[in-house]
């Protein structure tokens, strides 16, 4: 089938930062997100993931978009995650309908 | 005498649960409670404390008697941070951003302590005024606010809208459960009671074990973190309850409170956040170092307050009102 | 006298947990409960019903009687779908599947609902037919074929084997609990009762309130949708369930039920679903738009129903049995 | 008489609800227990045995001879596999990983098992020997090592470290809820057991009914994959619990245990683990075929026991003891 | 190590969709699939994931197969989203073992 | 803005290789991993994940790193699973903060 270029972000971030982080993609254009939840991981900053309490846990956000809104995506996480805690990345990915993202 | 209290409180199966946690932790047993079964138990918990005060309120009655002990709550949450943070800036040379952050956990108050404490007041058959409930509430979050002040003060940044915070204070999960409960409690009174009571009067201290459980599991794997903490943060950790709990025990005294009132209320001002405030300043206080405030907050305060602390301001709050 | 009636239902700790999720979400609080925890509490919740029915059985003994009253249920359900669908899609223009969808909603049932009015039976001190529980369970599914057929007649689409849709109609999970439950509870009867009564029966209004919490938080998000919608839609959400209640009278005067049973029949048959339908819809319907449908029946029918419904159709079914 | 008290058994509310959820699993009903809710519901049921075990100890005070019957629980749990792995390798012909791992879950337990059988005695008003509870957690893990010794046999490969074994073994969640439970009722007694009844032990058969509910499903999906076992397995899965509980009579009558606690000890031997022992042979033996050892657990065993096995070593046992 | 390429493909849908997905995959020859449940997301058909009731969430399904494979998964997935809710990706992968995919 | 290569590998293996799979992945250097847990799947044993008893359910475990670190993990995780239950794809991304991984 035909297919089509797109970029595809991930952020692993903590669940702190899920709120404002979906604000900032919303402004940016893209046609959506999809996040998935309730992650562990271990990172920079220690472990996380592991506790009921403090919300102290990780989520990965997922975008497909064009080259132009993965760009303003990537310095809005910047700007928001400053020092904090997370990852940011971008891949390539083709998608099926075109006119979706 | 205050021993035999301190026996009574440790050998309870709630704090028993807390080290079976502890213990099964420690030695890295597999044990573990799903996350979704601790939050839901914290959400009845909540809900409990809150629908247990106003039935409680319905039955006495609360005249404007209430409106100064509802006053100085929001006081206290506010105010004790700023002794805090002085000692960790200053005495420790803590970092601003951190100690703003970790004060603001001692302003604010831990929901299971006080759970915990009602139950040993229950437990020595000594009542306590129903609006200490509305006292819980209101102390939760104000701490958020002297904690940001705190931490930014003679900065200009903020990565956050002043309505963003406000909606925090007021409308944090826990508060709205426990004004909610209160509410609800108040308006549907003995009737209410009647009609729910198995669920969340009867079920409450067996439900807390779980839940004390759990909290047990979390704080030895805290555990492992409290070897990187200076020794002065554990002082920290160790000194800060007793001293809020007498600003705890001024404020009820002069409050006119009864003896099990003196008592929570000095070890609400004791306990420190690990739910609503952490969550707040990840955001807030980027900049400050989670390991050092939930540590503190969680394996140091908490086992502090539960194990020693609940029979401590019984004994000193019996003897100041020399009941 | 019904202003009396309305004003109990309304100050229940059912209803105030309702109103305090409303609230929780309308100022956009942090309060979540965890989808695990809301999916097990309906599932008690289902479980605990269909006990109750079976036990009620079992005590009372049921003979033929009954058996017309489940035919009526089956045939209410499929063909309350069709007064709904003809004023949607010729009053109102809506398009077909949408119609379809939304008609087999208000075919359907509401579990909670009919909680919710049971409690408020038993709050009145009025009894109800144990086999009522048998004519929610068989209502829950059948409006589905009813919708289905609406939306696909005179097209030759469709994207699902009927077997998949026998399999939804009658092993439907909640189908399953509430049979399951009513025949256990009839198998077990008094013993049975005696040894799982204080978890299904003790707690079980307790455990509504925190799922009624829940739910309220849920209209509440839907409420931002609500504004989407057509006044017609709106009207529609409000004036079909007190014709179907009608219907429900109707035949719980000629089925010969007692207060209770027509009370709780117009309840089901006012009530509309927001489980097992939608569900259902997403596939088979799935040119029907999800916003209608599901905004309606939570956040217009629902709350409309707990509210003022269960106490008007009480008051009318009195009324029309003189009782 | 036996048929009778099989009918009492099959009849109960337990029962019915495994057969609940087998039958919707079968039908392939939507019905779902959420995996936390059904974790959540067995650390409920572990710590509640425990407790339960704790108080009646402190209640019966207990000399030493509970010492040989702890004895005899670990011998049994380590040996009980060694006739196993003989007739599943020699007789069936079967591989040697799969048939130690095959045996070490019958040396193991069922905790589920053990309390549907604890609610029968009840049910019958028969009594049990409070440390039967500290066998259960004794017979837990032994076995696992066993298994690991039989699967390696000669071989030199392994792919885990000692260390992580005994871990496996000692601090196994189940075992540290069932002994820490154990200890916390026996340290609290009578004061502790009033203060958490209603949640740990008024609402312990009607969680029982759900988590049984959810086990039914399990066993159904597992049902499919019955066919796919060869008739020499299926027949050792209905033999072998016979043929350990008849290990079980023997060791209850040298301990002189009552009706109550033979009965039991004749169950844990007959049941096996599809917790513990399973994810621990994942790891140590992972060329075990997982297919069969669970299928022959869940789907054979289990049900084995709570309906026929129960009554049928109920009657066994009190025939031996000329009760 | 030696690694071999695939296709990934991800598919995120509503949990409706599950079953008649995974269906239609098994049908493909494909030799696996992995599944994430309980995500939350938003797209062209406003926010999913965030209610309890009506079994309104999504999940991500993942499948590494083979060019071909991956092509009558596209297709299938056509076939049965038709207009309904979900997007779909593939991406370049490697693999260890390719007797596997 | 600026980006830069970096493997990502992604490991699917049963539950009970969780705490293998991570000792092994802090071994290598790497500087983090990120885990999902509570999948469901099929491959060449069978289902997995629908049963909440015997912890017979799948995770999936990310890490991104640099090819030298991705290679010892591949070569790790062979050692550990050997015969046993799990797929490994490897791919490539490009990451914001190069120090970081
Ligand atoms: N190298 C990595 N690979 C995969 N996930 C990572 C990596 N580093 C960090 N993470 C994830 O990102 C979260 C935040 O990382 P950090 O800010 O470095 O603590 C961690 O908790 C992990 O979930
Ligand atoms: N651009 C996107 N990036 C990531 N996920 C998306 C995107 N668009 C849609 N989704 C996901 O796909 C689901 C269905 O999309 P839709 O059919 O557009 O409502 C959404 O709920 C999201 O989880
Ligand atoms: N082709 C595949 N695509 C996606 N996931 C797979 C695939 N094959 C296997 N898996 C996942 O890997 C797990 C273990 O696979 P296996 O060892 O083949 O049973 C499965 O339960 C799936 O979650
Ligand atoms: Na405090
Ligand atoms: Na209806
Ligand atoms: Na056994």
């Amino acid at each position: 089938m035909q297919t089509f270029p797109r970029k595809k972000i991930e952020l692993i971030v903590e669940s702190a930062y899920l709120s404002p982080m979906l604000a900032m993609i919303d402004a940016t254009g893209a046609t959506g997100y999809t996040v998935i939840r309730d992650l562990i991981g271990r990172g920079r900053h220690g472990e996380r993931g592991r506790e009921a309490l403090g919300e102290n846990s990780n989520v990965l956000i997922i975008v497909i978009c064009t080259p132009v809104i993965a760009d303003r995506i990537l310095e809005g996480s910047q700007r928001i995650l400053g020092d904090g805690f997370g990852i940011v990345t971008v891949s390539d990915v083709q998608v099926l309908r075109a006119e979706h993202f | 005498m205050i021993l035999d209290v301190a026996a009574t409180n440790l050998l309870s199966p709630l704090i028993l649960c807390f080290v079976l946690g502890l213990i099964a932790g420690a030695v890295k047993s597999d044990l573990e409670v799903p996350a979704p079964i601790a939050k839901g138990l914290s959400l009845y918990l909540m809900l409990a404390i809150g629908l247990k005060g106003g039935w409680s309120l319905a039955g006495s009655g609360v005249g404007w008697a209430a409106a100064p002990a509802l006053l100085a709550a929001a006081g206290l949450s506010l105010l004790l941070p700023l002794p805090a943070y002085a000692f960790l800036r200053f005495g420790l040379g803590q970092d601003r951003p951190t100690a703003a952050a970790v004060a603001a956990h001692y302003g604010s108050i831990s929901i299971v302590t006080f759970a915990s404490a009602q139950a040993f007041l229950t437990q020595q058959g000594i009542g306590h005024e129903g609006y200490i409930v509305a006292m819980v509430a209101i102390m939760e979050t104000p701490a958020i606010v002297t904690g940001i002040y705190l931490a930014q003060r003679g900065t200009t940044e903020t990565n956050r809208h002043r309505g963003d915070l406000m909606r925090e204070v007021l409308f944090n999960g826990s508060v709205m459960l426990l004004i909610g409960g209160l509410l609800i409690g108040w308006l549907t009174g003995g009737r209410g009671e009647a009609e729910v009571k198995p669920f969340f009067v009867d079920l409450f201290k067996g439900a807390l074990c779980l839940f004390l459980l759990d909290i047990g599991l979390t704080v030895a794997r805290r555990g492992a973190a409290l070897r990187q903490l200076k020794a002065g943060l554990i002082a920290f950790g160790l000194m800060m309850p007793p001293v809020a709990a007498a600003a705890g025990l001024g404020t009820g005294l002069l409050l006119g409170l009864s003896l099990g009132g003196v008592t929570l209320l000095m070890l609400l001002c004791a306990s420190a956040s690990y739910i609503a405030v952490p969550a707040a300043m990840r955001l807030a206080v980027p900049k400050a170092d989670p390991a050092i405030y939930m540590t503190l907050s969680l394996a140091v305060t908490f086992p502090f307050n539960i194990t020693l602390g609940v029979p401590l301001y019984f004994a000193v709050a019996r003897w100041a009102l020399g009941a």
